[in-house]
């Protein structure tokens, strides 16, 4: 077990052995429990850092192999792709883990929550770090697993639906993706993410390699909610808002899309996704959702389930670049992952900040809330301003990459689908600055918390709006998110 | 002279009768002896596991006199497993059963060991057994024994359960004893292995894999023959159903696949093994419907059971057929078997856990019980994990070499159907672990302060850990079912 | 009528009685007659045996039939006992000599 | 960093800076507020021409640079944005959130300086962006209804011509791989990118169709706002299709176009401008044509010969800087209104240099445009000879109708604020003085005080004033004459209409969508819950199972069945 | 008890189906057993062959004790096995009821005691060279034992109710002790010394005589006798 195969073990076992240990510590002890969460989220950053500064160098390969069948073996291993999701889910979990601190103050059964949170996001670091297929599917089902107790924390009847749609619809993909890896695996032998694509030697069987891509697509479109198969996004809005805002914002849902641009960027390799021409649907596909998800958002009153819409669309220009045939738009796509994680997770926090706060659950109860609580509606504020792809936001700046991306594809008609989407954007996310600045408070708020705001419910938003703002305006800098993404284009596209 | 190996493999048998008889002469110690011998026992079950990874498969022959004549005890990768299989979930339900049976009247708990440990016997004996006459008295005496434990409860639908469990046992050996006799009629021998190599396709071997295959399956309980193994299982006590539904039924579906790979083999090509995976199909759908309705816990996991048991069929038709890669078949068939005896008992001890805690085992009455009993709740929700094959339990492992043959060998239909069972196993299970999350104030909880004995706790979730850490360790148990030569393609020795 | 050596005679003899006994252990509801069919049934499957150790007449017979059918007869009482005193539990428990499924 | 590039970016950090404080904690550093607009002066007075560095670092590598047409602009913004920004302070003395005004004031003077000396297109689309936003807020300042409704068309507009310019950007980068203007890099777009930076800029300059927030939004806010307004920010869509607009392939007809859309825009606002009541809405209007008249000379500088291009860009540089200063001065005077009649006195002054009085900046950059429309190809040139007096008609006209709405309302009971008047003062003597003298316009002034140029700028106003008496004379005969208005915004209803037809499709989509994800959802849910006869059966099934007899057939029945399949399949 | 015993054996069309299937099984097995030729001499040779070796004179009993000594083994486990079930389920014996002891039960008991004894003895001794053996003295003596208790001449007396339970166990322990016991003298399982195999075979088979004939007399009371067991508390209760 040298140096440099212990660390992807250790950044996936820096949030599961807390999450195991959290299990057993009694509910009233929440010094100890948060001691440990936030320990095992400080080593855990640590040790990215360490592998992080590995890779950019590219001179050490961080691997580490269990064989767990004869041909088959668990995989961890750290590349480009992988360490930028690593990163995103990483810094989200330290920040989320204190906002949910703040929120679940008096709430039941802190030590289940805890613990399945950290197992959740050692499943992310898991999936992120997988070196091959088959550890892909193993974490995917994980996740799926840890995140069903967390859906329906509040055990209500709402949220036992919530939980069941939830289960119900990533357990079809799980057994999608399941049927795909081992059709995979009996045509093309065990499946390494290689850059630039490990079917090379698989020659002929076309209609499998077709039929296989779409159960792949069907497998992680549905945690990435690609259109027909959002429906449980919405629906597990009963979450409590930490829930919302880590998973549904970040490790979940781009699970998905990840799941997505490793299958095609690493498994297929893009030259022969496209001579398959299997990228072109997948775009439509993407597009599509982009659109019925802004749509959708715009009647939303509800002001968690119109982010929720809202994260569908936005989560599909991930998969929308990733589908653009090209390195601008794959790098516009890989850059969405993290802008969007970064951005979403700021209104989610603002919107349980509003709801834990003043009870505020509906955009109709919003007005003058900017006065109320000004520091959580600025970081909204940037967070939506971000999300319409206004600049200096980070937002605009994926936006653009996919748009150049889009036009040198020669896919013209993609830089439409941004046009109309970002006009909805607006259409949605304006009216609630509108209502939150310029108008004055109608009624009472539904009710409000005597005393000072919660600073755990505060600061959190605004360090992650801050992180979008510098995202934005130092785009090009050089220890940046572009110059990580463009390290891993150049690697993927230009082996 | 003897080997080493070869003490072990006749320890294994002589132990649990020893302690059966100790624990029946002294019936107050019961407990205290039981445990021990349980322990011994697992202990000569690793030493035999140890010794034939060494030395390859091992040949006891019984009285010194050699194949046709005398009988031998065979101890190859097959068995061994399967004799690991039984160890470990006896050693579980041994500890179980201390707590289990502590509480209950002295009667119960006297004659719960020596039937117990004879049945471990008679299960140890039927793996090693080389000979088709000495598999019939096994077949017997582990009968006789689940019989006899089923009806230990007492209770009116236990005995009825007990009592239609023994007609079906008694029609099923001597069906098999029938099918035995046309094979010593024809060829005159009772060895298998000596049997395999002469048999070859005429009518009274036909006769004999008919009536040996239709006992053994209505044993095994596949599907529409599966109308006695729900009464039983569900009515008797925790750890007899889990012993049932775990080790029982695979001791008749071994011997049906150890004939089928030998004896019957030149028989593989015609289209029996489809009846049989036809039948598998039907077992799966209609098992996982009825789970899907049952009131209470060991119902549902009784027709778990059943579903379940619908997995070990599908693929015989690639098991027997040259072209298919009939090792990893048969590696599959046999993993499964592992991975549902680990959760499947897992679930039956937590349900007997529910039921002792609560009272009964009504699902309506566990709403909220995940806050008060978390270990139990979180033992049936880790074996749910690989009833329903998620990643990462043996469960998983075991529908991942299935499917991965049934689509090498283009069996599109048992994909879909293996696919099927999984959703459907996941629909039955969150029947129960959902409620078990729900939110319910104190008031509204059936139990106010349900209290579970650690030692059964404890095992419930030992079991179901084992049954997620399995997933791991895939190549060193598939490493040992090299041994020997277990498949025999037709009449070729 | 074709050329019967005993051998086969009492083969088929054993294959008769078998599906008697099967019969009754299937058709007739009364747990005690079940089990008397399933002796029945046991005692065909003997005949077999001892059929098949007539061999051709002559010379001694052979005595491993002989002694499985000794040890078959043995675990057939034992059953037998079982199944009685289980057949009287469920006299006693619930007051009718037939399995419940099976009244009609 | 040179002290001028540390200079260039002070003029737009500055007022961010404060900008943002200002929102954050209002009420501090007020006094300063619009003093922060004192560095863009110094800058586009001090440094030198052509100066560009490149900050890698901001967005994706932004370059700051000051070229003469970035001067020029300069030049005038600041001193509009300063002087507003005092009589701002004064006018607003009463105001309660006077800070929060003051924020997005200066919120929108840093887009505005910034968009100037952007030197790539993505710092330009920020500043851009940055303007337009932060004016929201100027726009909405009062509060009341109309000024909300106003600032609502105005938000919709702006999202829109952010969302088309980004496409256009985005087209001409990936065509032409560099992110400099296409100006400096001389990169050539394609037609549509064109069409699109039209669009988007011609929102911002208020060009015919797209005019309809102009006459709504400039009345609805403060009086400094809509100076700067009028007289600054309407200026950077002009600027950006300086910028821009390097069309590749269909140079001539871009021209003639943007020439055709000017010379509409110009009679379009003189036709709809005079007929209004409010003197602000006049003066928008008037704007909208003033524009028109710009637009004329930047399609011109297309139609040119390339070597007598930059005579045209200078009449464009210097349209503009006469306009900004002479309107940004009549908007502030409004700010007098109700005070004594020596005050609207005062007002003729900017009003006649609008018209293009001789002496006046307003006869220097007419006489510099129709110096440019000579070299035009004949058909043009010719036609704006006859065309362009016709248009200065049509300026008198509104200053006329804009003198006599302040006329009638200077009822002398308001005390002129001194700041106000100062700032009023400023700004003319700055247009009327400075601006001729200045280098470049010495020599036109020269040309336009020839005697035929002297007659050519007079005869329009004379006209003009006549139709304007002989139109007092009779209104007051006829009230139905007098009282006859259109709208503000005019063209705005249909499109409202559109707009909304638009929302009630997309509400269409969502219902579709809705109805079959819904449809979806509920088929699944009765497919997977058997009904109850199912349930029933099943549990019927199951029990006769348990009967002997059944079972026993189903043992015998698979005992033959594999007798069968074993001896047959043999 | 309301069901008459004729309409359990009526022809209804179900049983008349079954039937059928029946008839049908039987034909498919005669004409198996039609179809076998020549018959099978292999093992009997091969029994036959080695009877000096296996140290008694009955082929049988070789065949029974020494060649397939383990199937024997089993079985009586299974008797063992059998009891302990009834035991389990039964738990109060059935004693039939006190029948008066009329003279001539009486006398056939006298006579016939000790003959009984005497003949099970011999059967058990001749079991080496000629037809007998364990199964058959067993047998005599459960048949004694059935007649003392049908007399009710059975008195429970604590030295033999602490005879009971080692009584029923001495045939399977004999057996696990000899087989076992030659695998420490070196030889294979149950494989025993050339030349006394036949003193450890009678061994054997007195142990298994004993056993079976209290085993067999227990099945016929078909419960735990009342006073067979040492624990006190546990008889007591019967739930």
């Amino acid at each position: 077990m040298t140096w440099e195969s212990f660390l992807p073990v250790a950044i996936v076992l820096s949030s599961m052995i807390p999450g195991l240990i959290i299990f057993w510590i009694p509910e009233k002890q929440s010094q100890w429990r948060t001691g440990v969460n936030l320990l095992g989220a400080v080593v855990k950053l640590v040790f990215i850092a360490i592998v992080m500064a590995g890779v950019w160098r590219g001179d050490t390969e961080y691997e580490a192999r269990l064989s767990l069948l004869p041909d088959l073996d668990l995989v961890l291993r750290a590349d480009g792709l992988g360490l930028l999701f690593v990163v995103l889910s990483g810094t989200l979990w330290l920040v989320t883990t204190i906002y949910a601190i703040g929120y679940l103050e008096h709430s039941h059964s802190r030590s289940r929550f805890f613990a399945f949170f950290s197992l959740c996001v050692s499943a992310t670091m898991g999936i992120a770090l997988a070196g091959n297929l088959f550890t892909f599917l193993i974490f995917y089902e994980l996740l799926t697993i840890c995140t069903y107790p967390l859906v329906i924390h509040n055990g209500t009847d709402e949220a036992m639906g919530g939980g069941r749609t939830y289960l119900a619809y990533t357990l079809t993909g799980g057994v999608a993706l399941l049927v795909g890896v081992v059709w995979l695996s009996v045509i093309a032998g065990p499946v390494e993410f290689t850059d630039g694509g490990a079917l090379g030697h698989v020659e002929g069987h076309v209609t499998a390699l077709t039929v296989i891509f779409a159960l792949f697509m069907i497998g992680t479109g549905v945690k990435a909610a690609i259109f027909p198969m959002h429906g449980w996004l919405p629906r597990a809005m009963v979450a409590p808002a930490p829930v919302s805002a880590l998973l549904h914002a970040v490790a979940v849902v781009k699970a998905g899309a990840f799941g997505v641009s490793r299958i095609v960027i690493d498994v297929y390799g893009v030259d022969l996704a496209q001579s398959l021409n299997l990228l072109l649907p997948l775009l439509i596909a993407a597009c599509t959702t982009v659109i019925v998800g802004s749509v959708l958002a715009v009647f939303q009153d509800d002001l968690k389930r119109r982010l929720a819409y809202s994260t569908v669309s936005q989560v599909s220009y991930v998969v929308m670049g990733v589908a653009i045939f090209g390195p601008i738009g794959a790098a516009g796509g890989l850059l969405h992952l993290v802008h969007q994680g970064v951005m979403k997770i700021t209104l989610f926090f603002g919107a349980g900040a509003f709801a834990e706060t003043l009870g505020v659950k509906k955009v109709s109860q919003m007005n003058g809330i900017g006065s109320r609580m000004p520091w959580t509606m600025a970081a909204f504020t940037v967070g939506a301003l971000g999300m319409i792809g206004v600049p200096p936001v980070a937002g605009f700046i994926s936006k653009w990459y996919l748009g150049t991306g889009a036009i040198a594809a020669d896919v013209d008609w993609v830089v439409l689908v941004l046009l109309g989407s970002s006009l909805l954007n607006a259409i949605y996310f304006l009216p609630i600055l509108y209502r939150a600045w310029f108008l004055p408070q109608i009624d009472e708020w539904p009710h409000e918390e005597p005393g000072p705001a919660n600073w755990m419910l505060v600061a959190p938003p605004v360090v992650t709006a801050v992180a979008a703002l510098l995202l934005g305006v130092f785009a090009s800098a050089d220890f940046s998110l572009l110059s990580w993404v463009e390290l891993i284009i150049e690697r993927e596209y230009m082996p | 002279m003897i080997l080493e190996s070869e003490i072990w493999l006749a320890l294994v048998v002589l132990l649990p009768l020893a302690g059966a008889i100790l624990t029946f002469m002294a019936p107050r110690y019961a407990p205290q002896i039981g445990t021990v011998s349980g322990v011994i026992v697992f202990g000569a079950v690793v030493a035999l596991t140890l010794a034939v990874v060494e030395s390859d498969a091992t040949r006891l022959t019984v009285g010194g006199w050699g194949a046709p004549l005398g009988i031998d005890l065979v101890a190859d990768g097959l068995s061994t497993l399967m004799l690991l299989m039984t160890a470990v979930v006896g050693l579980a339900i041994t500890a179980y059963a201390v707590g289990y049976f502590g509480e209950s009247s002295a009667h119960k708990r006297a004659y719960f060991w020596p039937l117990w440990l004879f049945l471990w016997a008679s299960m140890n004996a039927l793996f090693l057994s080389g000979d088709v006459f000495n598999l019939y008295v096994t077949l017997e005496l582990l009968s006789l024994a689940a019989v006899a434990l089923t009806a230990l409860v007492g209770q009116p639908a236990a005995v009825q359960a007990a009592m239609r469990y023994m007609l079906v046992g008694l029609a099923g050996s001597l069906m098999y004893l029938m099918g035995v006799a046309f094979l010593y009629a024809e060829i005159g021998v009772l060895d298998i292995m000596a049997l395999a190599s002469v048999s070859e396709a005429t009518p009274p071997v036909f006769v004999s894999a008919a009536l040996i295959t239709a006992g053994l399956m209505m044993k095994t309980a596949l599907f529409p023959l599966h109308f006695w193994l729900p009464p039983a299982h569900a009515n008797a006590a925790a750890p007899v159903s889990a012993l049932l539904s775990a080790l029982v039924v695979k001791g008749s579906f071994y011997i049906l696949l150890r004939l089928w790979l030998t004896v019957f083999a030149p028989l593989g090509d015609t289209f029996a093994p489809y009846v049989l995976s036809a039948l598998g199909i039907g077992a799966i759908i209609w098992g996982s419907i009825q789970a899907l309705r049952q009131p209470s816990i060991k119902l549902l996991v009784a027709y778990s059971t059943v579903a379940q048991l619908g997995y070990l069929f599908l693929l015989i038709p690639l098991l027997m057929d040259d072209g298919a890669d009939r090792q990893a078949v048969l590696s599959g068939i046999v993993y499964f078997m592992i991975a549902h005896a680990m959760a499947k008992s897992a679930a039956f001890l937590s349900a007997g856990n529910i039921l002792h805690a609560l009272g009964n085992d009504r699902i309506t009455s566990i709403i909220g019980m995940s806050r008060k009993m978390p270990l139990t709740i979180t033992a049936f929700a880790l074996a749910g994990i690989s009833l329903v094959a998620l990643p990462p339990s043996a469960g998983f492992i075991a529908k991942w070499l299935l499917l991965n043959e049934a689509i090498d060998g283009g069996q599109w239909l048992l994909v879909v159907v293996i696919i099927a069972g999984g959703l459907l196993a996941a629909g039955y299970v969150m029947r129960v672990v959902g409620p078990a999350f729900r939110q319910v104030a104190d008031d509204q909880l059936a139990v106010a302060n349900p209290v579970v004995p650690a030692s059964m706790a404890w095992s419930a979730l030992g079991l179901a850990i084992l049954a997620i850490v399995l997933g791991f360790t895939g190549v060193y148990l598939l490493d040992v079912l090299d041994i020997g030569v277990v498949i025999l393609t037709g009449g070729e020795a | 009528m074709i050329d019967l050596d005993t051998g086969t005679f009492y083969m088929l003899v054993g294959t008769v009685l078998f599906g008697i006994g099967f019969y009754g252990l299937i058709a007739y509801p009364h747990l005690l007659r079940k089990i008397l069919a399933m002796n029945i049934m046991g005692i065909g499957v003997f005949m077999i045996f001892i059929a098949a150790a007539y061999g051709s007449g002559e010379g001694d017979p052979d005595p491993v039939p002989h002694a499985l059918v000794i040890t078959g007869i043995v675990v057939a009482v034992c059953a037998t006992g079982l199944a009685l005193s289980l057949a009287v539990q469920v006299q006693a428990l619930t007051g009718s000599p037939k399995l419940d499924a099976d009244k009609e | 960093m040179t002290f001028y590039e540390i200079l260039l970016v002070v003029a737009w950090l500055l007022p961010l800076a404060v900008g943002l404080w200002q929102i954050a904690r209002p009420a501090h550093m007020l006094r300063y507020a619009p003093y922060t607009a004192v560095p863009a002066l110094v800058a586009a007075l001090a440094v030198p021409l052509d100066t560009s560095f490149e900050l890698s670092w901001l967005l994706l590598g932004a370059t700051l640079q000051l070229d003469a047409m970035g001067q020029a602009f300069l030049l005038f913004t600041a001193t509009l944005w300063l002087v507003s920004g005092v009589v701002g302070m004064a006018y607003l003395q009463k105001d309660a959130n006077r800070p929060r005004f003051f924020g997005y004031y200066m919120l929108a003077m840093s887009g505005n300086f910034g968009l100037i000396i952007a030197g790539d297109m993505l710092s330009y689309y920020l500043w851009f962006a940055v303007m337009s936003f932060a004016s929201y807020g100027l726009v909405v300042h009062t509060g009341a209804e109309f000024a909300r409704r106003a600032g609502s068309v105005y938000i919709q507009l702006v999202v829109i011509g952010e969302v088309l310019l980004f496409a256009a950007l985005v087209m001409i980068a990936s065509d032409n791989g560099s992110l400099l203007l296409p100006d400096a890099s001389d990169a050539t777009i394609s037609t549509l990118a064109a069409v699109l930076v039209f669009i988007s800029f011609g929102l911002k300059a208020g060009v015919i169709v797209l005019h309809v927030w102009l006459p709504l939004a400039h009345p609805a806010a403060p009086v400094p706002a809509s100076a700067v307004l009028s007289g600054a920010m309407i200026k950077a869509g002009l600027l950006g299709w300086m910028r821009f607009l390097q069309p590749a392939e269909f140079a001539l007809e871009w021209g003639e176009f943007l020439i055709m859309a000017g010379l509409l825009s110009a009679f379009y606002g003189a036709l709809v401008g005079v007929w209004q009541h409010d003197p602000k809405a006049v003066l928008a209007y008037s704007s909208i044509s003033q524009m028109g008249l710009i637009t004329v000379g930047a399609g011109a500088s297309l139609l040119l010969p390339p070597e007598s291009q930059p005579l045209a860009l200078s009449a464009v540089m210097l349209y503009a800087l006469h306009h900004g200063l002479a309107k940004g001065a009549l908007f502030l005077g409004v700010g007098l209104i109700g005070t004594s009649r020596a005050m609207v006195g005062l007002l003729f002054v900017p009003a006649l240099a609008l018209a293009g009085l001789p002496l006046t900046s307003g006869a220097v950059a007419k006489a510099e445009l129709k110096y440019a429309a000579e070299s035009l190809p004949p058909v043009w040139k010719d036609s704006l000879e006859m065309l362009l007096p016709l248009a200065a008609i049509g300026t008198t006209l509104l200053m006329a109708r804009f003198l006599h709405l302040m006329w009638t309302r200077a009822t002398g009971e308001k005390v002129p604020h001194p700041i106000i008047r100062a700032g009023v003062l400023a700004t003319i003597v700055v247009g009327l003085i400075v601006m001729p003298i200045w280098s470049q316009a010495s020599d036109a002034l020269q040309k336009s005080l020839e005697p035929e140029k002297l007659w050519v700028a007079l005869w329009p106003i004379l006209a003009g004033t006549v139709i304007a008496l002989g139109y007092g004379v009779l209104s007051r005969g006829m009230p139905a004459l007098k009282d006859f208005t259109i709208a503000a915004g005019d063209v705005l209803y249909p499109l409202e209409a559109l707009i909304h037809g638009l929302l009630g499709g997309l509400v269409a989509v969502k219902k579709g969508v809705e109805a079959v994800a819904d449809a979806i959802f509920v088929w699944a849910q009765r497919a997977l819950q058997p009904s109850e006869a199912q349930k029933e059966t099943a549990v019927a099934l199951e029990l006769r199972l348990r009967n002997w007899t059944t079972a026993g057939s189903w043992l015998l029945g698979l005992a033959l069945v594999f007798l069968l399949a074993v001896w047959l399949g043999g | 008890m309301s069901d008459n015993s004729y309409d359990d054996v009526r022809l209804t069309p179900a049983r008349r189906f079954v039937l059928a299937m029946m008839a049908l099984l039987v034909g498919g097995l005669a004409a198996a057993v039609l179809s076998i030729e020549e018959e099978v001499i292999e093992l009997r040779d091969l029994a036959l062959g080695n009877l000096e070796a296996s140290g008694v004179g009955n082929p049988v009993t070789a065949v029974l004790l020494n060649y397939r000594s383990y199937d024997t083994f089993l079985e009586v486990a299974v008797l063992l096995l059998a009891l302990i079930g009834i035991w389990a389920v039964a738990k109060k014996a059935r004693i039939p009821i006190k029948s008066p002891n009329t003279p001539v039960l009486i006398t056939f008991e006298r006579l016939f005691m000790p003959l009984m004894i005497v003949s099970g003895g011999y059967l058990l001794w001749l079991g080496a060279d000629r037809t007998g053996g364990a199964f058959q003295a067993g047998a005599v003596l459960g048949a004694l034992g059935v007649l003392w208790v049908a007399a009710s001449l059975w008195t429970p007396n604590d030295r033999l109710r602490r005879l009971t339970r080692p009584a029923l166990v001495v045939g399977m322990a004999a057996f696990l002790l000899v087989g076992g016991g030659m695998m420490l003298l070196g030889g294979d399982f149950f494989e025993y010394p050339r030349e006394d195999a036949k003193t450890w075979i009678l061994l054997i088979e007195t142990a298994a005589t004993i056993s079976i004939g209290i085993t067999l007399v227990m099945l016929f009371i078909g419960g735990i006798p009342p006073n067979a067991d040492q624990n006190k508390g546990e008889s007591g209760d019967h739930d």
